[in-house]
């Protein structure tokens, strides 16, 4: 078998990759799939400890994740859409009105 | 065997990653984190979460993408031009991720070496309907009234309310317009 | 003393629940409900809280004397060995209590059917009626002072919106507001003083407020402790009960609906305070001196507003004022140590005074309003029913030998002579004469004589529908027959209430027959004295008031004017207090300092946010990256601390 | 060991091979057929040397269907336009025919075939959870489409995309209902052991197929089936007569014919589907392992081999059927208008698969009760 080790240091590394795109991208979709990419790190994470465990709710936990992806890309897109039709950019930097 | 089909899946899943970070043009990284998340989850069903592996194809890469891939078109994303930006946000952004990295690879190399051989029945179905249903059934209805909320305030945060209707001519903006209408009918 | 059981009975939770589920109803949904479903709930709850009374009292009963049921609602303060529950305990003294409120308190709701008939806005009427009958309950049944005081509390803040019920007459609102901040001296005395006697009892390891623990380990308490409390107490008594000098509240809280009055200001809640000091009659008799003061106060208070209520033209204010002089009465007894005859004469004042009330409201309800009895006379023919029970009702407040007030009223002077309080007694017994003759003048002017009716009214004068009468005939047979259940020891069935009574507040040294007889003789000598003096006045030689008025002059005036004392506090107390909040408190203290602190604060948070508000970029990349380095700082602590520690 | 590897890889390619050359023949059925329907002649050129001419037999359009189109096709061309995104371009269609090809692997084709002591299961890949990859194989379908629209840089070619992907998501939820309720109903998300639970019968003569439990559910599929193959009378992606040809308006060479093999492929797809799901798979009617069992006749005992192979043949003859009966509805019905399709999906399809699931539900409750 795989050492579940490994699995983890996978998780680890696709989750900075994440976090490196939330943090350097300005594109707000951009960003957006980044988060997708550290929910899913996490869920890797998640089934590999579940499974060295030997527990299933490691995968439940996954399903939850999942759902509430699935509800924060819905609202998340919309405000985009909203965003975009309102200032007519998508860059992170640019929509800063809420400053100071 | 099995570890070579690790390595591969995970070089896969670490070189689709950097794509979605990487690419300029937001639809390659859509493509890209499509990769991604088929990577992961045939590792998900290497791992024995067999059901878990296929539902994440489904409700990622079926579902949740191909919205981001509307709204992509609907906001008609070109390749960025690729202005260098904040340097100093990307260069203190780039430190706390390699410290990140580190952080978490401290963490995880200690853990346990090789799993456990999975229980029968570990990761199908039956097993996951049955924590579903019935240990977690309270939080399962939660989610399912999360959706619905979730939806509402999609449908109500990106509708295009009267007042703010860009007014532009053109046969283009007419039929969109038309099909908009025919469908609130 | 207290050798019976306790035993759980846990309907006495139903008596709270059901008038706590009228004001609910009432409250959200009488409006909508309708007049008539609101008028069979609110009596309803009162009713069945009564019935549930009853089969309480059965159940007490047939335990041995001395017996209680109880019951906890829940579980209330736990601080450290301070425990407080929400507990009832329905021993012999609250079953009367209960009793009386729940019992006159379902008469008047029914009266009050008829008589706030055209009222628009009966749903809060009865919703706070319901409410006061949930406090006073609360009050009554509560097995510790702090459960006790939520009720004595409750019942204030009813009294204050009834009195304000038409709180669009801004002269109306003043007095409710008047009441209410009378009371809240009173309250704050009777505050104090469950300070005092925790803090006695804490000192001394003894965390409780409960009733029955209190009196079993009260000789914990020093004699100064218990004279300091006593006074106190006290002082909360005589805020509620209108005591002097607390009583100026009363006579103004005659502007609520009369069903109210009768309910709250005459029946029920002013007793509150006689109550009280019977509840803790085990206190008072640690200290002589406080009972000197409560009984001098009550003789006190009772021969003045006597006095005032001589020269009052007001039905409702003569009625107010006899009835101070009647709680008068109760601490004369209470202070002589007579708390049986105290809460004797609490149940027959109930049923006199209700009835009293109630009828004046009948008239009231005649007459389209009004209240001056210079504008009555000749009722008699007219409100035939009216005029029957009314005569009852003032035959039993004179004490008129056989009515209920008599033997009530009799207890008290009889124990108020036994302990020696001579002065007291003769005060007493003068203020007896003193009631037979004022209210004989309300009778008399207002039934018999020449007609004073204004012409336009007369039209339309007629009896109180059925509604109305009923309860004034019930409580009229109670006003007869009431003081029968305390017979003078030794005659026929005896003093059965005070033998009920005895186990809880204890006994007093009776004295002699013959003797007890003779002192009987005089008050009632007095009474009927009273009545006579009434008849010649006011029916057989009318112009004789003017001319007594005229010749007594000065006096005559002064009783006019109550003796101008709401005029000394307005000069000693409010003028002084508007001053020194208008100049000291909001030209000076407000002005410079307590503004300069809130423009100070301010201004430093102002200063302070714009300092750091930099950091707010708007950029939702930068909040991020903060977030990932507080996550990093998070992580590293983790990683050290797992590495510490394997 | 590489035994069975061996009969994994000749499963595989055996299936493969038969999709596509089903999805070729079915090319020339639609000719003909179309053909027959409008009482033209159709494809009738390209004889080779005039054999069939010369044998009196009439040129039935086979040849240029099979030999001559793929032949042009494959060597014209490959154009792509010059701004178009050549990386995407070049994979759409790949991207396209490649999860319909994958998914015929969990398709059951038959039943067990015994060869001494080994035990061949005539299914590609027998698995567990066969529906959901199923499933996730068709949400992959959807980014053929979407991208060999996007990355040809038209706008007729990115409205066909757009247009594809809106419907076969819209229609996906149809379809997912419907195959869920046939999951409830057989309690498995094992295709072939679906296929299994579809032998016997009531009352010794009425085949429990899945047709008897489910008739909405089979109605739902066939119908989401259709409109997820993009064809008449869901064919508004390639509508020609407004969009030229969709998302492949700028294809050409083997790239397009990729694309109309995906087509193709789809529609086999869903005739073997419907027939998996609703009818039986590889199940003949009073045909068990041992044999015949008809009902009041008799029963004839029959080896494994002749069971498995009359199997395999129903289900082949069962899905040739779904096809022809999908390009009569192709060349009966006419096309919708947008806003019906998605009126259609949306709030008929969908409130109809759930109406149907919640009632199984409920049914199946009861039955277990």
């Amino acid at each position: 078998m795989t050492p579940v080790s490994y699995y983890l240091v996978l998780g680890a590394a696709l989750f900075a990759i994440g976090v490196a795109g939330v943090v350097i991208r300005r594109n707000l979709i951009v960003i957006f799939m980044s988060i997708e990419v550290m929910l899913n790190a996490v869920n890797l994470t998640l089934v590999a400890l579940g499974r060295a465990l030997g527990s299933t709710d490691g995968q439940v936990m996954v399903f939850f994740v999942m759902t509430v992806g699935a509800a924060e890309a819905a609202v998340g897109l919309a405000l985009i859409l909203a965003a975009f039709r309102s200032r007519h950019t998508i860059k992170a930097d640019e929509l800063n009105l809420m400053r100071w | 065997m099995e570890v070579g089909v690790f390595a591969f899946f995970a070089v896969l899943a670490v070189v689709s990653a950097l794509g979605v970070v990487l690419q300029r043009s937001p639809v390659h990284s859509l493509l890209a984190l499509v990769a991604t998340l088929l990577a992961i989850s045939a590792l998900l069903i290497g791992l024995g979460a067999v059901a878990i592996g296929f539902l994440l194809a489904i409700v990622y890469v079926g579902a949740i993408v191909v919205v981001f891939l509307f709204v992509i078109w609907l906001l008609n994303l070109q390749r960025d031009p690729g202005e260098p930006g904040h340097l100093a946000a990307k260069f203190f952004g780039a430190f706390a991720v390699a410290a990140l990295t580190a952080e978490l690879f401290a963490f995880f190399v200690r853990a346990p070496v090789g799993p456990p051989p999975a229980p029968a029945g570990y990761g199908s179905v039956d097993r996951l309907a049955d924590l579903i249903f019935r240990d977690y059934l309270v939080a399962f209805e939660a989610t399912s009234l999360l959706l619905l909320v979730a939806v509402v305030g999609a449908v109500a945060v990106a509708r295009r309310w009267p007042a703010d209707q860009p007014r532009r001519s053109g046969a283009g903006a007419s039929a969109h317009g038309e099909l908009r209408r025919a469908e609130r009918a | 003393m207290v050798n019976g059981v306790v035993v759980e009975f846990p309907a006495l939770k139903l008596m709270l629940l059901l008038p706590a589920l009228g004001v609910v109803f009432n409250l959200f949904l009488g409006r909508r409900a309708g007049r008539a479903i609101v008028n069979v709930v609110s009596v309803a709850a009162v009713v069945g809280a009564f019935l549930l009374a009853l089969w309480a009292l059965g159940e007490l009963l047939a335990l041995p004397a001395g017996s209680a049921l109880k019951a906890t609602l829940w579980s209330w303060i736990y601080v450290g060995p301070l425990q407080i529950d929400l507990g009832l305990r329905f021993d012999a003294l609250a079953a009367v209590m209960t009793l009386v409120v729940s019992g006159v308190g379902s008469i008047i709701h029914l009266y009050s059917c008829g008589y706030m008939g055209e009222d628009p806005d009966y749903a809060r009427f009865f919703a706070y009626m319901n409410l006061f009958t949930l406090s006073m309950l609360v009050l009554v049944l509560g097995n510790n002072l702090l459960f006790m005081f939520i009720g004595w509390e409750g019942v204030g803040l009813c009294s204050y919106l009834l009195i304000a019920f038409w709180y669009d007459n801004a002269q109306f609102a003043y007095n409710g507001r008047k009441a209410f901040v009378v009371n809240r001296i009173g309250d704050a005395g009777f505050l104090l003083g469950i300070f005092a006697l925790a803090a006695a009892f804490a000192s001394r390891g003894l965390w409780t407020l409960d009733f029955a623990a209190m009196r079993e380990h009260i000789s914990l308490v020093s004699s100064a402790v218990a004279t300091m409390a006593g006074l106190l107490f006290f002082l909360g008594a005589t805020g509620k009960s209108a005591q002097i000098p607390l009583y100026v509240w009363l006579p103004d809280a005659m502007v609520g609906p009369t069903p109210v009055s009768a309910l709250i200001h005459a029946a029920t809640m002013v007793t509150a305070g006689v109550y009280m000091v019977a509840r803790l009659g085990f206190l008072y008799q640690l200290t002589p001196a406080t009972m000197e003061v409560v009984a001098a106060v009550g003789a006190i208070t009772a021969f003045f507003a006597a006095t005032v209520a001589l020269a009052q033209s007001d039905i409702k204010r003569v009625l107010a004022y006899s009835t101070i002089s009647q709680i008068g009465y109760m601490f004369l007894g209470a202070g002589a140590g007579a708390f049986g005859a105290a809460i004797f004469h609490i149940v027959t004042h109930a049923f006199f005074k209700a009835l009293l009330f109630l009828g004046a409201g009948s008239v009231m309800h005649a007459l389209g309003g009004e209240q001056d009895m210079s504008r009555m006379g000749g009722l008699r023919r007219k409100l035939p029913v009216t005029h029957a029970t009314m005569l009852v009702a003032t035959l039993a407040i004179t004490a008129v030998p056989g009515f209920s007030g008599f033997f009530s009223k009799d207890e008290i002077l009889e124990a108020a002579y036994v302990s020696g309080h001579y002065w007291l007694w003769g005060l007493g017994v003068i203020t007896a004469g003193l009631t037979g003759l004022y209210m004989f003048r309300l009778f008399f002017l207002t039934f018999y004589g020449r007609s004073r009716v204004e012409a336009a009214r007369l039209p339309r004068l007629h009896e109180s529908p059925a509604v109305m009468t009923i309860p004034l005939v019930i409580l009229a047979l109670l006003s007869l027959g009431g003081g029968w259940i305390g017979l003078p020891a030794g005659m026929l069935w005896g003093d059965r209430i005070g033998e009920f009574l005895r186990p809880v507040v204890g006994q007093v040294k009776s004295v002699p027959g013959l003797e007890a007889l003779a002192l009987s003789a005089v008050a009632s000598a007095a009474a009927l004295s009273g009545l006579v003096l009434a008849f010649v006045f006011y029916v057989a030689a009318p112009g004789l008031p003017e001319r007594a008025a005229a010749w007594s002059g000065a006096l005559y005036r002064a009783l006019r004017e109550k003796y101008y004392v709401d005029e000394l506090y307005d000069f000693l107390v409010t003028r002084p207090l508007f001053f020194l909040s208008d100049v000291a408190f909001d030209r000076v203290i407000d002005s410079y300092a307590i503004e300069g602190l809130v423009d100070g604060a301010a201004a430093a948070a102002r200063g302070g946010a714009a300092a750091i508000r930099r950091v707010e970029t708007g950029n939702v990349q930068h909040y991020a990256l903060t977030y990932l380095c507080g996550a990093l700082a998070v992580l590293a602590y983790c990683l050290y601390y797992s590495m510490r520690h394997g | 060991m590489l035994t069975d590897l061996l009969i994994d890889a000749a499963k595989a390619i055996v299936a493969v091979l038969l999709v596509l050359n089903l999805a070729t023949v079915l090319l020339w059925f639609e000719r003909k057929g179309s053909a027959l329907i409008q009482d033209r002649v159709g494809a009738n050129r390209a004889a080779i040397f005039g054999i069939g001419r010369r044998l009196g037999v009439p040129n039935l359009g086979v040849t240029n269907t099979f030999v001559a189109d793929p032949l042009k096709m494959f060597t014209k061309e490959d154009f792509v336009p010059d701004q178009a995104d050549r990386f995407l371009h070049t994979l759409a269609p790949f991207l396209s025919l490649f999860p319909v090809l994958v998914t015929f692997a969990v398709v059951p084709f038959g039943d067990r075939l015994i060869v001494g002591s080994r035990v061949i299961d005539l299914q590609v890949c027998q698995l567990d959870v066969g529906v959901l990859y199923l499933l996730a194989v068709l949400g992959i379908g959807i980014y053929g489409a979407a991208l060999g629209g996007w990355a040809s840089n038209n706008r007729w070619a990115l409205l066909g995309g757009v247009r594809a992907s809106a419907q076969m998501i819209s229609y996906e939820l149809a379809m997912g209902l419907a195959i869920i309720a046939v999951v409830m109903t057989f309690g498995t998300l094992d295709l072939q052991e679906i296929c299994r639970r579809q032998g016997g019968a009531w009352f010794g003569w009425l085949p429990k197929w899945g047709i008897i439990y489910q008739p909405l559910a089979f109605l739902l599929l066939l119908t989401a089936g259709i409109a997820e193959s993009k064809r008449i009378p869901f064919d508004m992606p390639e509508g020609e007569s407004e969009l030229i040809a969709g998302y492949f308006t700028e294809y050409s060479g083997g790239k397009q014919a990729a694309f109309m093999l995906t087509d193709f492929a789809e529609v086999v797809l869903v005739s073997a589907l419907v027939a998996t799901f609703f009818f039986g798979g590889w199940q003949v009617p009073y045909l068990y392992p041992e044999g015949f069992r008809l009902p009041g006749i008799g029963s004839v005992l029959l080896p494994n081999l002749v069971v498995a192979v009359l199997g395999v043949l129903a289900f082949g003859l069962k899905v040739v059927f779904f096809c022809w009966l999908q390009i009569l509805v192709r060349w009966t019905l006419p096309r919708f208008r947008y806003d019906q399709l998605m009126y259609l999906g949306w709030k008929i399809l969908l409130p109809l698969g759930l109406i149907n699931l919640a009632a199984t539900a409920v049914v199946i409750v009861a039955v277990a009760s």
